[in-house]
């Protein structure tokens, strides 16, 4: 059977964790097969649970999060014929297969968004754990909104440097009441569970929202302007699918294949009009043709836009 | 009320704690609107009959009447219902509470306070008046001196309009003065028709106060007579009781060089009450020196002092063998003064001299257990050297049974104490220092007791011994200092002295004879 | 309330104590419609069943009997040290500067450099408290629990701030270099005949029992020992024989605080190979459970170690493989803590008239 | 830092320092009984899951409030059976209940919902919901308080408005009412209160009890208030936090208030490092913010800024007979 480990911020974040679970869920509900799961509960407990499932013989193995890179480094060498799979970190070895999505183009598309849904004309970004790959979410972000307006004014706030920060709903909360004090109208939540305190603070204050990961429209309909999706559902569903056979290597998904993307859908067809719908889906072709290039934060761990 | 129904009247009270027995079938009568004593040694059982009386504990047996009438007095409530009023030897107040407040808890006129504050400062100043009970009543008991704090005792039993009123040794914690104006208030409040209970040691106040007095000696009432019919000396004899007069047969004393000098020695108490005011006395080889007195007059603060671990403050000069010792601060602890020869057979065995879940063995070493014959080596204590020392220390001091291995708790009280004296004065000290060396200690263990400290003298080392048994005293002492109120009241040789004299001098009663 | 004989006090009181836990937590595992019987058989499957499993209980118990032993060591001087998790999340610090530090030749020098680094920063971590407790009062256990907060963020900050290598995002140092990798069971002459190189157990796990013997000899042979103890027992007659109180403090605390510090020789250098974020796991609060569970004596802080260690080897399987979630272990731990260590006058109660009639037949 | 951040901050000061009041009060009334309780946190935990869980079943907050507060009194409960009835470790009696708590409440909220032990998410009357005070619009004018006024003071909730109440109410109790009296007396010398004719056991139970309506209410404010719905482990220390506030504040009610909004600010401000960095001009590591609550507590219990002397009588079980 393969096996799924979630990340600290829970399988029910209602965001990334949730949506590799729903990967998962789809492959059994196409297959009838079946596989082990866990959430992790503190840092020390990865390599226990890694080498638990590698033990009792699951394969493929898939883990979300950055954060298993490292224990993965040691422990995939320990078992040659188990599969791994891991999301959002590259592991160069032989029995890995590393999952990254360029989240800048997701993200670049909602900031264009939120710069045409935005009256202020100042727009949010909360991010979770302070980290270039949460920078690259909001850095993307930052290029939409300035592509649309570059009079734009970007407020950008981190909920920590921990992994605690993916799961703090208070701080989020807290943190988008404050950018809403300096005019923002529409906020970008990247942070796991922390998002949930922003967006219900997003609702909770009339401004709209953007979610991340999974599609989160429909968790506060009318306040959802969007969300930027990043399909690891499918990464899940498909290294599932291809089973203990599965190719290893680096797999990079971007709006190219569809892996990354922007969600619409009737909770937020009110809010998306025609102009901005057609004015995003021209800027995503372009990036998929090349001609419009979005940094990638990472690649040297700067941002072009301010 | 039942005319010339006693005001109270016990019959049969017996308490006991776990295996002590505290009270044993005690029967008492207490005429209204007079003050009865009740006098007896520490331990006697006084304070528990009290307690019984007012409802703290609960008696195993015996009736309680007030006024001649049934009562069952199954708490406080209960008692102070039935008009008793009591003052606690430790008071019962909240520290930082003011002395208002005080009064009221627990006799509050409504839920809410205000109404209760003001009647009770009406009550109060009407209360002072009457009786010189003035205390400011917004103070802050811990502001308070201890006579003051009393006051506000007294009080609260007034303001629940008791008629019975309890005071449990009122004056030990009193400077003369304030004893003196509380006898006036007692006078005052016996006028007013009130019964009063007052526990004491202190002949001369039974004497000057109360009409009729009961002698409790380890848990029995031995005797209840009219004051003005009895005399202090019948009094001490009745406390001390009648026991087999025990003489150790001793040689006469051969007095070396003076070991121990001590010059105007004074020490306050961690509270910052004086408890030493002036003490200089000299014990020489070979000699004994019995103190004599009343506990609660500094002679446990003298035996801490010179043990190396009293709290407050010290001032004067000790010296031992010539050599000054450091009174305060790091050098003045147990085990310097181990090291330099003086060892201390505590007053207390259970909460100094012994640790009573520590085995036999490890109570040998206690306070030695630094010295080199129980080191195996640089790191480890040689635990086998211990336990055969002890097993030769209990044989020698017939400690039964004899199992090192056996917690101090579960020997008897007299087996208790020979382990501590064993472990004392086995190390041949050049100062012992010991006090109640036979308190709740059976004959036939007092006299190899006591014939093991002559041993000592006669081995040459000097012997402070505080004891409240005056027989002790006068057995065991080559000379006898009475201590009162801090102070040394007289010095006298045994054979030239007897009980009746001590026992007045323990009283703060100089006589013809005394140099006080 | 009559006394119960020394070995009911002993054996059956913590028994009594554990089967009441143990009901207690059967009946919410029925609550929350799992199989109690189920639940038992994986945690022992799971715990002790293969020899990968024992490799993970003998690790957790390797943690177990340091944190266990810090907690007895404090307690014999009447000190109650809650500060056993700070104090271990400090030891790992120490272990990561130490292991950090250099390219160790060999691991058993790397080990005794580690070990002496997670002694000294466990007993830093105790030292405040404990000198607040001696010189001014301050309630140790109100200091030691803020300390493991301030212990906590002292952690991240390092973590974030200082150890993280450029370019990694978890908040962990850099891994320590391979002269500092402890054999664990699988390298171990003769133990790999059982354990594969894959289990978690180490030789930090003979560092533990052999801390167990120092304790002992410590409390029991030694003169420092002897003046914990006494005064542990009785304040006003340590102060009688000479024993002074800032000194048992301060020491005691220091011991405590080292021991638990030592645990991270287990955990950060044993097993992670890098200090993460919250290393510790609670292992320091567990330390109080086995201690009382273990009546505060290094062979009875052992046997409850494995307990705990079975428990939660144990639970962890149980999460993992059947609907109960992982947090029964936390439910269970704290019901022995209550049972031992605040209702332990409930469970005498309990026992009192068994022994009452017992002793009236005889 | 300009006026509108610092409302801003303040305003969050409020909302966070709120549940931090509410167990610190709840501390208070405990601890001046003398019986320590470091179970603050558990009682909070189980209250949150309790009112979250019910609030999430029946749609009405003021329902999820009342099931807090009686699973905050349950385990109340079980704290005084075990240092009241049965005299034990009062220390350890708490640090056990804040792992029950821990582990109870995600194996409950799990099996209930199975959302990895967190209760759905709250909306409308499931949630306490702000209130705006009066007279905001007319107020808005003026400067300087206007912003203050409609920031700061209103748009919580009802609960942060009865936390507020809490304090002048707790202290009238505790130094006007007969109660409070003796509460206060048998935290400092049960003796006294017993030979003054009053049970110990009861006014103790009593205080306990209270303990736990007060760690209900702060723990509901967490679930139905702060967050829309219960979050495993979601207290996150703000039990040991109030502790700490409680000794800062000495064991009284109006230094209580502001020591939990001081604590509630430093947390504030640790959110906004953004905000420290502009106003002190040098970056201060968040987690030395976050350790400042801890920090300063220990200055205060060290007696280097005025002794906090607790209640004489704290933590020892109340025993007549030797
Ligand atoms: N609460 C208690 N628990 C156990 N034993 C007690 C308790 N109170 C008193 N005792 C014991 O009961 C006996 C009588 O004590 P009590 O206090 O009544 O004596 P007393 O005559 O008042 O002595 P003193 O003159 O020292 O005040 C003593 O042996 C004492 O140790
Ligand atoms: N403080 C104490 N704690 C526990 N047990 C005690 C304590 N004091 C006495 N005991 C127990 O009570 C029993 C009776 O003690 P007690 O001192 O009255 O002995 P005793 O019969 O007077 O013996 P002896 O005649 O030798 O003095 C002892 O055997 C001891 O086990
Ligand atoms: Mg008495
Ligand atoms: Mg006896």
């Amino acid at each position: 059977d393969p096996a799924l480990i979630f990340d600290l911020g829970g399988k029910f974040d209602k965001s990334f964790n949730e949506a590799a679970f729903n990967g998962a869920e789809k492959w059994v509900a196409e297959t009838g097969g079946s596989y082990k799961q866990l959430e992790m509960q503190s840092e020390a407990q990865r390599e226990q649970a890694l080498r638990r499932f590698a033990e009792s013989g699951a394969n493929p193995i898939v883990m979300t999060g950055f954060a298993f890179g490292d224990v993965l480094n040691t422990v995939a060498p320990d078992y040659p014929d188990t599969k791994f799979v891991i999301i959002d970190m590259v592991v160069d070895q032989p029995n890995v297969r590393s999952v990254v999505f360029q989240e800048e183009q997701g993200s670049y598309l909602v900031g264009m968004m939120a710069a045409m849904a935005s009256k202020t004309g100042t727009v949010g970004f909360v991010g979770g754990m302070d980290i270039p790959l949460i920078r690259k979410f909001e850095c993307g972000y930052a290029q939409g909104v300035k592509a649309v307006n570059p009079e734009a004014k970007v407020v950008m706030n981190m909920t920590g440097t921990t992994p605690a920060a993916w799961n703090d709903p208070v701080k989020g909360s807290e943190l988008t009441k404050a950018q809403i004090a300096q005019g923002a109208d529409v906020i970008y939540a990247a942070a796991g569970s922390t998002g949930l305190g922003i967006l219900q603070t997003v609702a909770d204050e009339g401004i709209l929202g953007i979610g991340v990961d999974s599609n989160q429209n429909y968790m506060h309909p009318g306040h959802m302007l969007t969300s930027m999706v990043k399909r690891v559902d499918l990464s899940v569903y498909e290294a599932f699918k291809d089973g203990p056979a599965l190719e290893t290597g680096l797999v990079v998904s971007g709006l190219k294949d569809e892996g990354v993307g922007y969600a619409l859908d009737e909770y937020n067809a009110d809010l998306i009009t025609p102009e901005m719908k057609a004015a995003v889906d021209a800027a995503a072709e372009k990036i998929k043709a090349g001609e419009i290039a979005v940094h990638d934060y990472m690649a040297d761990n700067t941002c072009p836009v301010e | 009320m039942q005319a010339g129904a006693p005001a109270i009247e016990l019959r049969g009270i017996s308490k006991a704690f776990g295996p002590v027995q505290a009270n044993k079938d005690i029967s008492i009568r207490v005429m209204p609107g007079t003050i009865h004593g009740i006098i007896g040694e520490n331990g006697a059982g006084k304070s528990t009959l009290m307690s019984i009386l007012y409802g703290f504990y609960r008696a195993d047996a015996g009736e309680i009447f007030i006024n001649g009438r049934p009562t069952t007095i199954t708490d406080s409530q209960a008692a102070i219902r039935a008009g008793i009023g009591m003052v606690f030897q430790h008071f019962k107040l909240v520290q930082n509470f003011t002395v208002l407040e005080n009064v009221i808890l627990g006799a509050e006129e409504g839920a809410l306070l205000r109404p209760s504050l003001a009647k009770a400062r009406k009550t109060l100043a009407h209360l002072a008046q009457e009786y010189e009970l003035e205390v400011d009543p917004e103070a802050v008991i811990e502001a308070l001196s201890v006579g003051h704090q009393q006051r506000v005792e007294i009080l609260k039993a007034l303001y629940r309009q008791a008629d019975i009123l309890i005071l449990d040794e009122p004056t030990g914690v009193l400077t003369p003065d304030e004893a003196d104006h509380l006898f006036r208030i007692l006078r005052g409040l016996k006028a007013q028709g009130k019964t009063i209970i007052l526990i004491t040691h202190k002949l001369r106040e039974i004497m000057e106060i109360t009409d009729r007095v009961s002698v409790m000696r380890r848990g029995e009432m031995v005797a209840t007579v009219t004051t003005s019919e009895t005399s202090p000396e019948a009094l001490a004899e009745l406390m001390v009781g009648r026991k087999v007069l025990l003489h150790v047969p001793k040689a006469a004393p051969q007095p070396g060089a003076t070991v121990l000098d001590v010059e105007n020695l004074r020490a306050t108490d961690g509270a910052g009450v004086a408890r030493l005011k002036g003490v200089s006395l000299k014990i020489r080889a070979g000699e004994i020196l019995g103190i004599a007195g009343v506990a609660g007059n500094g002679q446990s603060e003298l035996l801490d002092v010179l043990g190396g671990f009293a709290p407050g403050k010290i001032e004067g000069r000790v010296s031992l063998l010539g050599q000054d010792l450091v009174l305060s601060g790091p050098g003045a602890t147990g085990q310097t003064r181990r090291a330099a020869g003086i060892a201390h057979v505590p007053e207390d065995r259970h909460h100094l001299g012994l640790i009573l879940d520590f085995a036999a063995w490890e109570n040998i070493a206690f306070g030695y257990h630094g010295a080199p014959d129980y080191q195996a080596n640089a790191l480890f204590m040689d635990n086998d050297a211990i336990i055969r020392d002890t097993e030769g220390k209990m044989a020698r001091f017939d400690v039964r049974p004899p199992n090192p291995q056996l917690p101090a708790k579960s020997f008897s009280g007299g087996n208790q104490q020979k382990i501590v004296l064993a472990r004392e004065i086995e190390r041949n000290p050049v100062l012992l220092l010991v006090g109640q060396p036979t308190r709740g200690v059976d004959i036939g263990a007092i006299e190899f007791i006591h014939r093991r400290i002559v041993e000592l003298r006669d081995a040459g080392a000097a012997i402070l011994l505080v004891s409240v048994e005056l027989e002790e005293i006068l057995s065991l002492s080559d000379r006898i200092a009475v201590m009162f109120d801090g102070q040394i009241m007289g010095e006298r040789l045994p054979d030239q002295t007897n009980e009746r004299e001590l026992g007045l001098l323990m009283a703060g009663v100089a006589t013809e004879a005394g140099a006080a | 309330m009559a006394k119960l004989p020394t070995w009911a006090d002993l054996v059956l009181v913590p028994l009594i104590s554990l089967l009441l836990a143990a009901v207690i937590s059967a009946l919410v595992i029925l609550a929350i419609g799992g199989d109690p019987v189920e639940a038992v058989t994986v945690m022992v499957d799971g715990a002790l069943g293969s020899p990968y499993g024992w490799g993970y209980t003998l690790y957790y118990t390797t943690s177990f009997i340091f944190t266990g032993l810090a907690v007895t060591v404090a307690y014999h001087a009447g000190q109650f040290n809650i500060g056993g998790e700070g104090q271990a999340q400090l030891g790992g610090l120490g272990v990561a500067l130490v292991c950090l530090a250099l390219p160790w030749p060999h691991w058993s020098i790397a080990l005794l450099a580690a070990s002496v680094g997670a002694a000294l920063f466990g007993a830093a971590w105790a030292a405040i408290p404990a000198w607040l407790q001696a010189k001014r009062g301050s309630h140790i256990v109100i200091t030691t629990i803020m300390f493991n907060y301030i212990g906590a963020a002292l952690i991240v900050y390092m973590l974030v701030e200082v150890l993280r290598p450029i370019g990694q995002m978890d908040p962990a140092s850099a891994r320590f270099p391979v002269g500092a990798k402890l054999p664990n069971f699988g390298e171990i002459p003769g133990l790999s005949l059982i354990f594969s190189n894959k289990v978690p157990a180490n030789v930090s796990f003979f560092v533990a029992i052999a801390a167990c013997f120092a304790v002992w000899a410590l409390l029991w042979r030694t003169r420092l020992g002897y003046e914990i103890r006494a005064f542990g027992k009785s304040e006003s007659a340590a102060v009688y024989a000479g024993i002074s109180p800032t000194k048992v403090i301060m020491l005691s605390m220091l011991i405590s605080g080292g021991l638990a510090g030592l645990m991270a020789i287990n955990n950060v250098m044993g097993e992670s190979e890098r200090l993460v974020q919250n290393a510790s796991e609670g292992a320091g609060f567990i330390g109080i459970a086995v201690a009382l569970m273990g009546r505060n004596h290094p062979f009875g802080v052992f046997l409850a170690a494995l307990l705990f260690g079975f428990l939660y080897q144990g639970g962890a399987e149980m999460g993992l493989w059947t609907t109960i979630p992982i947090e029964l272990r936390l439910l269970v731990q704290g019901l022995v803590i209550l049972f031992t260590g605040a209702l332990d006058t409930m469970v005498r109660m309990m026992l009192t008239p068994f022994f009452r009639t017992a002793r009236g037949a005889a | 830092m300009d006026y509108a951040t610092l409302i801003e901050v303040l305003g969050s000061t409020l909302r966070l320092g709120t549940p931090l009041l509410l167990a610190c009060l709840a501390g208070l009334f405990s601890e001046r009984a003398g019986i320590f309780d470091i179970g603050l946190e558990g009682k909070m935990l189980m209250a949150a899951m309790a009112s979250g869980a019910v609030a999430a079943t029946t749609g009405s907050a003021w329902i999820g409030l009342g099931a807090g507060i009686f699973a905050s009194l349950l385990f109340a409960g079980v704290h005084g059976l075990a240092s009241i009835t049965f005299r034990g470790n009062q220390l350890i009696s708490g640090v056990a209940l804040n792992f029950v708590a821990s582990g109870a409440t995600v194996l409950i909220a799990q099996t209930l919902f199975g959302q990895g032990g967190r209760t759905p998410p709250l909306s409308g009357a499931a949630r306490f919901s702000p209130i705006q005070l009066p007279g905001v619009e007319t107020l808005a004018a003026v400067p300087g308080f206007g912003p203050f006024y409609a920031k700061v003071l209103s748009g919580h909730s009802i609960l942060v408005y009865i936390a507020l109440l809490c304090v002048p109410l707790t202290w009238w109790l505790l130094y006007r009412t007969r109660f409070g009296l003796r509460l206060r007396a048998v935290g400092e010398n049960p003796e006294s209160v017993d030979t003054a004719g009053v049970s110990v056991i009861r006014l103790r139970y009593t205080a306990v009890m209270l303990t736990g309506v007060l760690c209900g209410i702060a723990g509901a404010y967490m679930a139905t208030s702060l967050q829309a719905g219960f979050g495993r482990e979601m207290t996150a220390g703000r039990g040991y936090i109030a502790l700490a506030a409680l000794i800062f504040a000495k064991w009284r009610p109006w230094q209580a208030l502001w020591a939990t909004m001081l604590f509630g600010f430093l947390q504030a401000i640790a959110l906004r490092p953004d905000v420290i960095e502009g106003t002190l001009h040098m970056k201060i590591p968040v987690p030395a913010l976050d350790a400042l609550p801890y920090i300063l507590t220990v200055i205060v219990l060290a007696g280097f800024v005025g002794r906090a002397i607790p209640p004489r009588a704290g933590g020892q079980p109340y025993v007549k007979e030797r």
